[in-house]
């Protein structure tokens, strides 16, 4: 082998192959950067971010928001979903709401994809998958399973040291491509300091009553299966987790820290009148421990490291085995019910009233899937 | 066996045909890594899947960008003759002082890797600067490499800037804040003690003066000039003026502060060719860079295939009184492939099993015991330069001479956790 | 901007990789500078 | 006569709507012992009651003024220890110091832990032994679960207390409203 000699011609045939390796692999690469086609429920408008900032119109991080205004005064409630989208119950939790919701006092905001270039690739050394499906009535609905981090080539190069400009707080240089570490925002920065300085006007401007971003977690994190409030959202929240615990669908209440900066469930109630609410649920693809890392894994959370991670007793949420993205989606889908059912008893006039959310038991029965609509999807024709 | 198979044979087969690449075929390491990633994804049944080896890659594209640009660098300043004069010029002032000068030649090597948190940095910019003159001093060739190793990894976890401390601080959202204490309890001690054990008792000896004298003068034919130091000068601004003043200095990155730098070479007033030069360092810099690739694709599969998961568990799963070996023991050796992909993959994991524990001082110990993984072979980012800097073409040789102060860095590393609570006390 | 110069910085490094991968006399040490070349080719691109 | 009886009826009912208003807003004092949110839980179960409490987590001595009942939320949460900016040696000094002056002007304690098994281990433990010594009553959410090691029983051992138990947090409402009745603040 040694003896392999090298010449001009070989060096000349590496490039080919070179060449021909970057076409098909870029291929794959450009093809995620296609949204994921949703079905919103009647009554819905499409709008982007960029109606709230100017500055993102034409942009990749301006992201779809739609708002359904039941046309009767009360409150309005956001939910965001795909602030880190290899997280994937956040963003399924946000398209339950899209196209399942009727409401009927007051007004539904909803942002499934928040950080919208992160959906559209994977990061290295992840081995992410690109994709997951999902069975619903008459046909398979694609989501995309993307990156925790803005993508790079929109941000690129990423900084040493990333300082939060409000308050000086040193990160590594990766995190400031991390939507939940760049609130409030910064107007004229990279791009996702942009996204999420829109982020902030949008929740000013519209007047935000209850705002809330979806998360997951590694089962080895300590918070997880739990809700992060802002202080000024803390009864609400303990009356929820309350409530949820009776309904068996436990999540641990925690306070947002003081110390911690650029976080959505800091920054967002520190700067706009909205109670702030960040949830996570227990996602084994995300996780350090993970094994064989596939699509399979994004939607059962069925893997045999955590299962022995579990016997260890290194994990915090209970797991004997799966952690299905049914189950995930369910636990966010409810409690934000629950919040929004008891926003007036804390907000004089803030009552927003939302129907056709399937239940905890209904989506655990017959999957998330059932819930969805069957959509065009002309990125997987035939599949 | 439940648990074993068949990730355990998959960890197994990759290891195994990266060691028959690189040591019965005499691959290239880079080669030999992507041979044993796409041999495991084949036999995982994933095929050879080209999107998950191009995507491993990217995870250091930008580190194989400071790689290029800080041999162009190196390249750069020995073209121009400046290396050679400094190193005439430090052993003329500090010879009558060896203690003081094995502690300063130390703390030089150390300041690379402490502004920029990369001990390849540090080896082939400072590490490459005291080479000639620790050589020069009587340090014999393997124990200057093996100095050189390990002040850039002590720089690497050394404040101001720890990457690996950041890696390990960002997987349980600790921000990277309040480590500057901790960080020099790690890293101070062991410094000292190694710049003694292996600077000082060569420098100590008296020597033939006139024979270092006549190599002095010949080391410092060019005359030092502000002119001749511009290049430095305009490196520390740059670097420097983006670590101290962070808020007003523009954010450059590495490589422009590297390229700018070299670029300022050409009004040195030495004569030299950048279109050679910059060649030569990339040619030099390329195996290294390679490497780095080859890493990216092999951890990339090891996700896929479920390998990382088992290697990480089982480190976990270490009975109680075990952690601590496991910890020294897997980290270094997982640091092979690389030491911030070991902070990342066990550090952040072993922080977790501690907890409760003063999170930033254990983080800091961990970053530290991570470090070692820039010794390890294959990749050995800070060894392999460091052999490359003093002229020595076997690493292992150099190796040999950094396993009493990797141990040692290792039992640092277990005291260090194992007081975290007395020193978090004393500190904060 | 700074993408841009950044960029540039990759087309710089990749440039000579590729100059070093033609003078190289080794076919394997060839296939290392190929291997460093994908990822900068496709960043310099824009495409990942 | 007939008037003055009706204004001595008018004004007793001034009164006595004016001393439920008062005692309504000031009868009872909360805190948390640990900073975990659980004492925000107990304070919307005691708004079920028709309770509002003077709500302070991080409550100091001087600021007991008259109220008769001090509820002491245990439960360790290093976020929340972290999100006020203390350490839990602080905090354990900061809650002494308030069940202490309780004591001293005679107002009633009741400690409860609300958090279940998941609010046991060493910090929260800390804050336990502190703060039960101090109790003149004691409720426990999921107490077989909660106070399988007996640290409880241990801590009130030799007092007349009896260690109350309720199935989740919404069911304190019940042994809640017993001992403040018991204690005349309902």
């Amino acid at each position: 082998m040694r003896s392999s000699r090298g010449t001009a011609l070989t060096a000349a045939a590496l490039c080919v192959a070179v060449a021909l390796i970057c076409f098909v692999s870029a291929r794959s690469f450009l093809a995620m950067r296609l949204p994921d086609p949703v079905a919103p429920a009647q009554g819905f408008e499409r709008y982007n971010l960029s109606h709230w900032f100017p500055a993102l119109k034409g942009s990749p991080g301006d992201s779809d928001v739609y708002i359904q205004d039941s046309g009767v005064p009360g409150g309005t409630v956001f939910i965001m979903g795909g602030t880190h989208p290899n997280e994937p119950s956040g963003y399924m939790a946000a398209v339950v709401y899209l196209e399942r919701a009727k409401v009927t006092k007051g007004r539904l905001i909803v942002m499934p994809f928040a950080n919208a270039t992160a959906m559209g690739h994977n990061s290295p050394q992840e081995a992410s998958p690109q994709y997951f499906s999902l069975d619903v009535d008459g046909g398979t609905r694609w989501f995309r399973y993307g990156s925790r981090a803005t993508n790079p080539v929109y941000q690129w190069p990423a900084p040493d040291i990333y300082i939060h400009a409000q308050s000086g707080q040193k990160l590594d240089g990766g995190s400031k491509s991390n939507l939940n570490r760049a609130y409030p925002g910064v107007p004229d920065d990279s791009l996702t300091q942009q996204v999420a300085y829109g982020i902030i006007q949008l929740l000013n401007k519209e007047k935000v009553d209850l705002a809330f971003d979806l998360h997951e977690a590694s089962p080895e994190y300590p918070v997880v299966n739990a809700i992060v409030a802002h202080n000024r959202a803390m009864e609400l929240a303990a009356m929820v987790s309350m409530e949820l615990e009776m309904a068996g669908i436990p999540m641990r209440l925690e306070p947002s820290p003081v110390n911690f900066r650029g976080l959505s469930h800091r920054e967002w109630g520190d700067h706009s009148d909205a109670l702030a609410i960040l949830m996570e649920t227990g996602n084994p693809s995300q996780g350090r421990l993970r094994g064989k890392t596939d699509a399979a894994l994004a939607v059962t959370g069925k893997d045999k490291a955590y299962l022995k991670a579990a016997a260890l007793g290194r994990l915090f949420i209970p797991y004997e085995g799966d952690q299905t993205l049914d189950l995930r989606t369910a636990r966010h889908v409810t409690s934000m019910k629950m919040f929004m059912d008891m926003l007036g008893d804390v907000k004089e006039g803030g009552d927003v009233e939302v129907e056709g959310i399937p239940s905890f038991d209904d989506m655990m029965e017959r999957g998330i899937g059932a819930f969805l609509s069957p959509v065009e999807d002309d990125r997987f024709d035939g599949k | 066996m439940e648990w074993f198979w068949p990730e355990g044979f998959y960890t197994l087969l990759m290891i195994g045909v990266f060691a028959f690449a690189a040591f019965v075929w005499d691959m290239p390491i880079a080669v030999a890594m992507a041979m044993a990633a796409i041999t495991g994804a084949i036999a995982a049944g994933e095929g050879v899947p080209l999107r998950h080896q191009v995507e491993g890659e990217f995870g250091y594209v930008d580190t194989i960008l400071i790689i290029a640009t800080a041999m162009v660098f190196m390249k750069v300043i020995q073209r121009t003759g400046l290396l050679e004069s400094i190193a005439a010029w430090v052993i003329r002032k500090f010879r009558g002082y060896p203690v003081l000068l094995s502690l300063g030649i130390m703390f030089i090597i150390m300041v690379p890797g402490m502004i920029t948190g990369s001990s390849t940095a540090a080896v082939l910019t400072t590490g490459a600067l005291v080479a000639p003159v620790m050589m020069e001093l009587g340090v014999p060739m393997l124990q200057t490499a093996a100095a050189i190793s390990m002040g850039a990894l002590f720089g690497m976890i050394a404040p101001p800037i720890s990457i690996p401390a950041m890696i390990i601080g960002a997987g349980v959202d600790i921000p990277y804040v309040g480590f500057g204490m901790p960080l020099l309890i790690c890293t101070v001690p062991l410094a000292v003690i190694c710049s003694l054990w292996l600077i000082y008792p060569y420098v100590r000896k008296p020597r033939d003066e006139a024979s270092l004298e006549a190599q002095l003068a010949k080391m410092s034919r060019v005359p030092m000039s502000l002119r001749l130091f511009l290049t430095v000068i305009v490196l520390v601004v740059l670097l420097g003026g983006e670590r101290t003043l962070p808020l007003y200095w523009p954010s450059l990155g590495m490589p422009l502060s590297f390229l700018l730098a070299s670029a300022s070479g050409l009004l040195s007033g030495v004569r030299w060719n950048p279109i050679e030069t910059v060649t030569e360092a990339i040619d030099e810099a390329l195996p290294v860079m390679g490497i780095l690739m080859g890493v990216g694709m092999f951890i990339q599969i090891m996700t896929l295939t479920g390998v990382r998961g088992f290697v990480v568990v089982s480190a976990l799963a270490l009975p109680s009184w075990t952690l601590y070996l496991g910890i020294a023991i897997s980290m270094p050796l997982f640091g092979a492939v690389s030491s911030f992909g070991s902070a990342s993959v066990l550090g952040v994991p072993f922080l977790m099993a501690l907890l409760g524990q003063n999170e930033i001082v254990v983080a800091s110990a961990l970053s530290l015991v991570a470090s070692l993984g820039d010794l390890m072979p294959p990749t050995a980012l800070a060894g392999i330069f460091a052999a490359q800097v003093v002229g020595e073409k076997n690493y292992f040789k150099v190796l040999r001479h950094c396993m009493l102060p990797a141990l040692l860095t290792v039992c640092w590393g277990i005291a260090v956790i194992l007081m975290a609570k007395p020193i978090a006390k004393l500190i904060f | 901007m700074m993408t841009l110069i950044y960029r540039g910085i990759g087309l710089f490094v990749a440039a000579f990789v590729l100059r070093c991968m033609f003078r190289e006399k080794s076919f394997w040490k060839q296939v290392t500078a190929a291997m460093v070349l994908i990822p900068l080719i496709l960043r310099i691109l824009l495409i990942k | 006569m007939k008037i003055r009886f009706s204004a001595f009826l008018s004004a007793l009912a001034i009164a006595s709507t004016l001393m439920a208003g008062v005692s309504f807003a000031s009868d009872v004092a909360l805190t948390s012992v640990g900073q975990s949110p659980d004492a925000m839980m107990v304070k919307v179960v005691l708004k079920s009651l028709k309770i509002v409490p003077d709500y302070e987590a991080l409550m100091k001595a001087e600021e007991l003024s008259g109220q008769k009942v001090l509820i002491a939320v245990v439960g360790g949460s290093s976020k929340g220890l972290g999100a006020a900016g203390i350490d839990k040696d602080q905090e354990v000094a900061r809650s002494k110091a308030l069940l202490e002056k309780a004591k001293a002007d005679n107002m009633k304690i009741l400690v409860m832990h609300v958090g279940g098994p998941g609010r046991r281990g060493a910090l929260s433990d800390l804050f336990i032994s502190a703060a039960v010594p101090f109790a003149d009553a004691l409720i426990i959410v999921d107490k077989d679960n909660t106070d399988m090691d007996g640290l409880f029983s241990k801590l009130v051992e030799g007092k007349s207390i009896e260690i109350l138990s309720a199935d989740n947090v919404r069911g304190t409402k019940e042994p809640l409203e017993s001992v403040l009745s018991s204690w005349g603040v309902i």
